[in-house]
């Protein structure tokens, strides 16, 4: 159960309460514009009582929200894209999308986790979850990207990685830990974009970036809430408690240095305005791009290098507290 | 400094009477009954079934160095950068095991040689939080592994890890791509990259440097896999068989090599310099 | 040359009145019967059941290229090093099928446009001894390859073949790594390499350039594989399930992408061109 | 029924009565060197009849005996010989043995295909036909090597890549493919030695090298004798025929360019002196790489290019044959 699905029934009764007015203001010559504004004021009191400051467990409620804007929304935003299928060797894993677009007048690589926008979709894409052959995928399409000069895009929207017998058997970590190495190399631009869910090394894979962009209501965590709360107290019903230790909001990881960019959304949440929401995501990752356009691939490379060397909490001997924000 | 008096300064803290407190165990794998010095001087492989014992990280190093050893990274430690507490506050687990393990980090690294061949060297310990990786464990093997790069060393790591530390939350998960960086630094510059993997290697350890080396060594029978096995369990909802995520398991799935420590990963480390 | 004046040029070695005398045709996947200028109109493909029929290499050219096209390697002509005869000999073969097809090979290779983008282009044809590999076959793609590394231009193959030519021996099998040395070369100059996999894409062309390039496009319901499918169902014992090697089953193992080339192929082309 | 080995049978009743006069002669102070001496001068004479001048046919079954010399009787004769296993991805294929090894003074990566020598092993070889997961450990093995600049030394020796489901599946095609251009790529020398059967592109995956080795009996073929007569007579009883058309020999291959060096087997095939044809082969890779040696990349790379840029036999317009011999 999705608490923030659940707090919007009651405004979902306020706005259609709002349209029925609407409707018989129109059609009757009845003016009931006083008692819409009325109403139209309440709603956007309450809207803003319940999501005008969202706790770190509520915002994993909102990044998990059914209708939040996913991976293809983000995508199909692109010019001319064209999506590649496959790791070649063994699947083509649904729960990666990616290809070839223009970003402005920029070609770009993207790529994607996509989580399923209904039951159908979920069975299809996994939940969003990746497998060894989709992180392959994401390699090769890496890959391409660096043999051709494309600056890499991707959205990243996970729980985590895929956890199946046969994602083990054919080899999860060592996947995950090429698509590491493969970023860390890339001789071009990248840009990762944490859209929803962020979850552990699975969500890492597509994030060793120049530039890490959240949306204000992402989160981004070391594990789940849940799990941790299984882990700490044994009680995943703890998790409220466990997500507002993890620090996995998006102001939280900007303080850290990990988050470079915080996309706003509106109240209420990002799928409350997906057109506004998407363009304003694609407007901040091309200004990026732009900003990284005249660097050289090892200038790039060093630059990533040096904001994750930096990420840290340190103690000298002396006890002296080495700080991560850089 | 030479290995024995390396292991003698570091000896003032740990607790040896407390570790040898008990001259006999158990094979967790067969149940023969061994005798701590035999179990040693047989390089930690029980003498019935060639199971590996984990090995804190001093005997490990003493096992493979066999010149100086000069430490890298020693006076980084950890700090509380969420204030976590959960049953216990983080400081407080952290003293705890540091007591317990005469270590002040779930890794050791350091510059040594291995049959004449001079490498940088980082072991974990599993009896430091789970061998769990926090900003200072990813901070001590970067600086090994930049070593490794300035030096122009092969870089070794044995592994022995549950996975990020969750009570570091996202800047453990960081130091996957602080690592990884670094190994990739090392790969350009074609600097061979040697892992051995221990029981046990899981998470976040698994998914990132220790399946990025040029060659991969797993220990016989170690537990090495990305996600735990209660998690896979839940998730499909049936028992596991009890092969699946051993080293052996790897090995036929391709994806390493699975030996004994005690014989073969010299002769790995030797090849890895060779390269 | 502009294209309908290089088609009229070749069409003096082609037998036009053969080609066009079924006026109607049936589609092998539906069973429909087609009238064949409604057929080119619609790009080869069946108006009822997108069944991408097999084209001739002038027919796909003309298709693809929409400004000049200028042949390459047109004067290399095949021999008969191990002077073949099995119920016929090589060189009757040989002159049958240039009647047949009006192609003096089984591969076109040429420079010319695509939407405006410069490209080198070659492609081969099924027609002309079953669209198999030999030396000139070699030869010609390789002079393409070459042609495209000199002037920096994105090289497209559209294969169509069942491997290797069995009447040159081991000098067809050499082709393979000719036409590979010249993709590798291709490859190290950051040249896009695009191929359009059609039926039937096998053996030795399947394992050599036609896996190697960039961005691979397959027709629909093109058969794409490397082993024949007799020889599979002999190995196996049993009959294989009718999907088997078909581009949407490669598609689904991930090995390609399975696309209309009436009105996909071109958009990758551009794709590809963009890269 | 391999007729080697039913010829071998004649030879076999002689040797044991030669041995038994030799163990009557020791024992029983009977002077019996003379009827042995006429024995083996028979033996040698019988052997070099029928093995003397072998047809294309009889080196295609010299090729497959059971008692050949394989892979591993190579591999181990290496000094300090360590396995590397698996592709990292999917399984180990058994039918591809490789790792690092020491040839002479020089660290090299090995690589060879290896059948079975029982039918146990036959199994567990997979009669030495690779699988793609095996092509992708020769290609990990060849990105090793070509990352130290560790020449690349490979053992060829299979009827052919394996042709079953799982290997359609996984992209048997794809495999071989990128094998292709990772040898035409690496960066340092290349020896490959076809030991048995170098059978069509599965052989090739590992055999685009600097220098082409061939033992005297070896065969490297388009396709099978057998496949060949089945196609173009509808009848594999005709394989003898066929073997003789395809040119598969040594000496035909040396003829066309594809084959530079050929070690002579000893009268009756490698199996009757193993140690003698492993040190010889092992002498003549050691010698093509000390010749190689001085080389760098791109000469290393451009020799490969140029050796197969100029096999292939054509007429130019004018009716000129050129040939491809080099
Ligand atoms: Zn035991
Ligand atoms: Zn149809």
């Amino acid at each position: 159960m999705n608490i923030i699905v659940e707090r919007e029934k009651g405004l979902l009764e306020l706005e259609r309460r709002i349209e029925e007015l609407r409707v018989v203001n129109a059609s009757h010559a009845v003016d009931m514009s006083g008692e819409i504004a009325g109403l139209q004021a309440k709603y956007a009191q309450i809207q803003h009582e319940i999501f005008g400051s969202l706790t770190a467990w509520e915002k994993v409620h909102m990044a998990r929200h059914p209708m939040r804007p996913t991976a293809l929304d983000y995508l199909s935003a692109l010019d001319a894209y064209d999506e590649l299928h496959g790791d070649r060797h063994f699947r083509d894993d649904h729960a990666i999308v990616g290809g070839l677009g223009r970003l402005g007048q920029r070609n770009v690589v993207v790529i994607g986790q996509q989580r399923g926008r209904d039951t159908k979709e979920n069975l299809l894409r996994n939940f969003g979850m990746v497998s060894p052959e989709g992180y392959r995928k994401v390699q090769r399409l890496a890959e391409l990207a660096g043999r051709f000069g494309l600056p890499i895009v991707t959205f990243v929207d996970t729980k985590g990685a895929d956890p199946g017998i046969g994602s083990e058997e054919r080899a999860q970590s060592e996947a995950i830990a090429r698509c590491l190495v493969t970023f860390a190399m890339a001789p071009v631009p990248i840009v990762a974009t944490i859209i929803g869910e962020g979850g552990s090394g699975g969500a890492l894979a597509l994030a060793i970036a120049n530039s890490v962009v959240m949306l204000e209501h992402s989160v981004y965590s070391v594990a789940s809430p849940e799990g941790a709360a299984a882990i700490l107290w044994s009680d995943a019903g703890k998790a409220d408690e466990a997500a507002e230790h993890l620090k996995l909001t998006a102001a939280d990881l900007q303080r850290f240095g990990i988050v470079d960019h915080i996309v706003p959304e509106p109240v209420g949440g990002a799928h409350r305005d997906v057109p506004g929401i998407v363009g304003r995501v694609v407007d901040t990752v091309g200004a990026i791009l732009d900003s990284l356009a005249s660097k050289s691939a090892s200038e790039l490379t060093d630059g990533r290098y040096s904001k994750y060397r930096q990420i840290g909490a340190l103690n000298s001997e002396r006890g002296e507290a080495t700080e991560s924000t850089p | 400094m030479a290995i024995p008096d390396w292991l003698r300064s570091r000896r003032t803290e740990r607790d040896d009477s407390r570790h040898d407190a008990a001259l006999w165990t158990k094979c967790p794998s067969c149940a023969e009954v061994l005798y701590r010095p035999d179990l040693s001087a047989n390089l930690f492989v029980c003498t019935r079934c060639q199971h590996h014992f984990r090995m804190s990280a001093f005997d490990r190093i003493a096992m493979l160095i066999d010149g100086d050893f000069t430490e890298i990274g020693s006076n980084v430690l950890p700090s509380d950068p969420l204030t976590w507490v959960d049953k216990k506050a983080y400081p407080v687990k952290l003293a705890t095991d540091r007591e317990k393990s005469g270590m002040t980090e779930a890794v050791l690294c350091g510059l040594g040689s291995i049959g004449g061949h001079s490498v940088a060297l980082g072991v974990m310990d599993f009896y430091f939080r789970g061998g769990t990786m926090g900003s200072v464990v990813g901070e001590r093997l970067t600086l090994m592994l930049e070593a490794a790069l300035q030096k122009r060393r092969p870089a070794i790591i044995v592994t022995a890890s549950g996975g990020a530390r969750m009570e570091e939350g996202m800047l453990a998960l960081m130091q996957m791509a602080k690592i990884s960086s670094a190994v990739a630094r090392l790969s350009e510059a074609r600097i061979p990259f040697l892992t051995v993997l221990t029981d046990p290697t899981t998470g976040g350890v698994s998914a990132s440097f220790a399946f990025q080396a040029d060659i991969i060594v797993a220990e016989r029978k170690a537990m090495i896999g990305f996600a735990g096995r209660r998690v896979i369990e839940q998730t499909i909802r049936q028992k596991l068989p009890d092969q699946f995520q051993t080293a052996e398991f790897l090995w036929r799935r391709g994806i390493s090599i699975a030996l004994s420590i005690a014989t073969n990963s010299r002769r790995f480390s030797f090849a890895c310099c060779r390269i």
